[in-house]
């Protein structure tokens, strides 16, 4: 498994071939497609990020050493940005998570394409895995 | 007739771009935008009036005084309300709902009824639970059909001798619905209910007559009528705002204090505590004047026109549907795209310049009775052209292209 | 150090004539003038920005609500409070002592007590008084003596653990005595009891860290501090905030709407239902920063040489009486002349072109422990000039002969 | 007695001599002073007059088919403006002063003169004059 900061590059590189918002909304939404669905079992209550007009469920475990997210939301473009995140950090060290610099996000330039409550949404699904990360990292 | 280029004109907030496009803007239902002249009216309060009201004896105070007092005149006119007195300034319709469910709450008792209905904003909901809740009244819900539309047969039903206060909207912000508020009304007084109408989307979208209507409570917001932010006006009988406790408690709405005893002031001050929004409530005339110089019955058939003109253009495209298809409607378009989440749509959509909204619009309880998350909500003023509808209806197709 | 012809230059209304004369304008306690700046931050709002905040995904829903959310986080800094959530946009003073009043119903119980001071405006008079009237708790006075000067020993008696709210002016309107609220809160905390204070006359006249006064809830009126009218800050904290039930119901205030329950949203928007007054918020960040820019600091200490000018001219005259003479005073001087009415005094002023209030102030206990119909109020901002002082003084001793 | 007309027009006349507002007000101040002051015995609360920031008691009463009327005011400037008022109408019939024509205030420039405060309350005023008539009208 490459290494988060490596694969943050990836998607920086990635995005950096899209110049128009068109380019990189449909690759959002390329991605938002690809999403590995969360299981059924997991889209719960609790599970729920309080987003403001779509909804998320994110589900985290630890297994191996590793924490492993899925995900879904009902908005396909927000359904992307989890995947990005998810690819960003799923299957990585707790601690190196916890650790992990995020301003790759500044840097694909997804957050002036946002909306603020989009933005805030992406904040708060950031904020959710590292909390899950620290948990787990906690519990050893 | 409406000379809509002259009219844009007025509107500087129409005249930019927005992400690469010039702006159209179809959140009208949100807030509209202000004419020239309301902007001025405001830099002049500042400019040359600046003063508090009501208390001052010295010459701005009173030149400030009286062109707040000439605003509730202009209001009660515009409403044909009988009194000058029965016109009360407050912050907006949430406001306006609140201080009339707050003094009901003293009236209300245990068993009374309180009735809303199925397409209410939440500011016409909440206060009401509210209310209920310390009362011990309980609130039920008018129902609405498939089309967006209410069943007034369960209206009938539900109304008995139990009902002490019926609150509707009379244009849907959601739906764009027009109620039967005149009907509704008269059914109400008949078992001796106090009917308080929501009249925030019909400001903007149809002429009104508290007196033909015979409402006893009718509110309408300042923004959604070209006017101020932060300024809105209530209509209440004067019986009724006479028997309603004070809402807030301040300077001007009493006539003498001491810690013993304080005594309320006359209306209109008994409900209106504290310094007010004075430039909004100066502004608000400039507002009002405005409407009316254009003439409510122009707008109204320019708007019809236009929403007719959209609603056409856009069932032509595939998988389109819409929320709320009442024969009376006004102002307001709220559709769904096939499995298209209404969140997606407005993003695109504003990337293309498309101002709409998407969500519940306040209105979360309509959204569920229809399944749905939310809506796109194109809505319209008096500003908009034939080719706004075009961009948005181009918006629509390339969103539904690159989202499914 | 202040440059008052640059900052005179900066405030359109000063600069015309008044019944002839060139306007002088002592009625800054009423509300202060507004600087070039926010009035153009008004309009610029409407002109450049306008849009319903919050709910919105598109540009100009989003670009005011940066801008709003950027004035609650001045707000913030100026008042430094710990958390951005802990400030609540109301429309004024008296909005926000209602909002924690009409909270405390559900609080206060039958034999809980709440003091407010004999020097309190009727807007932190009546809410409590509105407050204990339906929860059955009492209202007790903290007195003053006859320099306009709190009486500590007696609040000190008065609090015991059945306070469970204190509320008292930061600085008194009336008198202009500066209250020693950070003792008061220490002593309030020492029994358990929450402290409102109303800043009402502080805002524009010193500095204010909530954090160091170790205040439950503090509140400022924009149009006092050179900003809009219709709106202004309430600080509370974080736990306080979230103890207190919610105060309108209605949009942005809610999680979630159903007709069977609804949830809350979370602070700040659980107290902001409703459109808010947007324009007015934005333009408040305006105001602060540019008293921020001249500095508070020597604000307050150029208004102090005002005050003491004016109180030294003002002296010589015969029969002067002064009502409220605390060595801690800002922003006002209250006097009466002889036996002759406040009311004749000021309309004969105000023939001369100087602007000052007359009456009691929204403070009419006060009055009636000075036993008189009320005073003449000269109240400063950091625009007036010792030609004012003059100007007022000259024409105290002109009204003096027209009517003895 | 003069007609109320006819004192009116003296009370226009007089006014027409100041040409300032400070001529007026000292006319106004004078006249106040001379006040014929009222029992006070009827400066009772119901004698009130509801004004703004000066109290005014006003008491009427009925005595050979005429209107007597007397009044007071903490405010020298609003006594004389009831002084004003009371030349007008008192020792008037009932029904001439229910039928007399107010405009003579509008015409002595005071109005504009006053704060619109004070100006309701000479509105109240002249209201309150006019109803006590009234009631004695409907007595016969
Ligand atoms: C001490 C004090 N408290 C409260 C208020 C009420 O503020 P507002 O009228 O802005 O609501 C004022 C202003 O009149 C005041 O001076
Ligand atoms: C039908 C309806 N009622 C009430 C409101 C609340 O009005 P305001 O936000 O101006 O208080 C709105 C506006 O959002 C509305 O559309």
């Amino acid at each position: 498994m490459a290494s988060i900061q490596d694969i943050q590059q990836d998607i920086i590189d990635e995005f950096d071939m899209f110049e128009e918002w068109m380019g990189k909304y449909e690759h959002i939404i390329d991605l938002g497609k690809s999403l590995p669905l969360i299981e059924e079992q997991f889209k719960t209550k609790d599970n729920l990020i309080k987003g403001c007009q779509s909804r998320v469920w994110l589900h985290a475990q630890h297994k191996d050493g590793k924490v492993i997210y899925t995900a879904d939301s009902d908005a396909i473009m927000t359904k992307g940005i989890i995947a990005l995140l998810v690819r960003a950090f799923s299957e990585q060290k707790a601690q190196d998570i916890v650790e992990a610099d995020t301003d790759f996000i500044n840097q694909i330039g997804l957050k002036e394409q946002l909306s603020p409550t989009r933005a805030n949404g992406l904040v708060s699904m950031v904020k959710q895995m590292k909390l899950y990360a620290l948990a787990f990292q906690s519990q050893n | 007739m409406i000379d809509v280029n002259d009219i844009r004109h007025q509107f500087p907030t129409l005249h930019q771009e927005v992400n690469g496009h010039p702006l159209v803007y179809l959140d009208n239902g949100a807030t509209t935008h202000k004419p020239q002249v309301v902007i001025d009216a405001i830099s002049h309060y500042y400019e040359k009036l600046n003063s508090n009201i009501h208390r001052g004896v010295h010459f701005l105070s009173q030149q400030a005084t009286d062109a707040y007092e000439a605003s509730r005149e202009t209001i009660r006119q515009h409403l044909n309300a009988q009194h000058l007195h029965e016109i009360i300034f407050t912050k907006g319709n949430t406001e306006a709902i609140n201080l009339v469910a707050n003094g009901f709450r003293q009236i209300l008792q245990e068993g009374d009824e309180v009735l809303v209905s199925a397409m209410e904003h939440h500011s016409n909901i909440v206060p009401w639970q509210m209310a209920c809740q310390s009362s011990s009244a309980t609130l039920k819900v008018i129902p609405m059909d498939e089309m967006g539309v209410l069943d007034m047969d369960s209206y009938k039903n539900l109304l008995s001798d139990k009902t002490k206060v019926v609150a509707v909207n009379h244009i849907s912000n959601a739906l764009g619905t027009i109620n039967p508020v005149k009907q509704m009304i008269q059914w109400a007084h008949e078992v001796g209910a106090a009917v308080l109408i929501d009249g925030a989307q019909a400001g903007p979208h149809c002429s009104i007559d508290v007196q033909d209507l015979d409402a006893d409570f009718y509110c309408i917001s300042g923004h959604k009528v070209y006017g101020p932010t932060g300024i809105g006006a209530l209509y209440g009988k004067e019986e009724w705002l006479k028997k309603l406790p004070p809402y807030q408690g301040g300077g001007e709405m009493i006539a003498t204090v001491s810690f013993d005893k304080t005594t309320y002031a006359d209306l209109p001050h008994k409900f209106e505590a504290g310094t007010p929004n004075i430039a909004g409530g100066i502004a608000l005339k400039t507002a009002i004047d405005w409407i009316n110089q254009i003439g409510l019955d122009n707008i109204v058939s320019y708007e019809k026109e236009l929403v007719d003109y959209a609603t056409e253009e856009l069932s032509k495209i595939e998988g389109i549907r819409f929320i709320g298809q009442a024969q009376e409607k006004a102002g307001v378009i709220s559709f769904i795209v096939g499995d298209i989440h209404p969140y997606d749509m407005g993003m695109i959509l504003d990337k293309l310049g498309v101002a709409v909204r998407t969500g519940h619009h306040c209105a979360q309880p309509v959204m569920d009775q229809f399944c749905i998350p939310g809506t796109v909500r194109a809505s319209f003023a008096v500003y908009n052209t034939k080719e706004d509808v075009n961009r948005l209806v181009e918006g629509v197709i390339k969103a539904q292209t690159m989202l499914s």
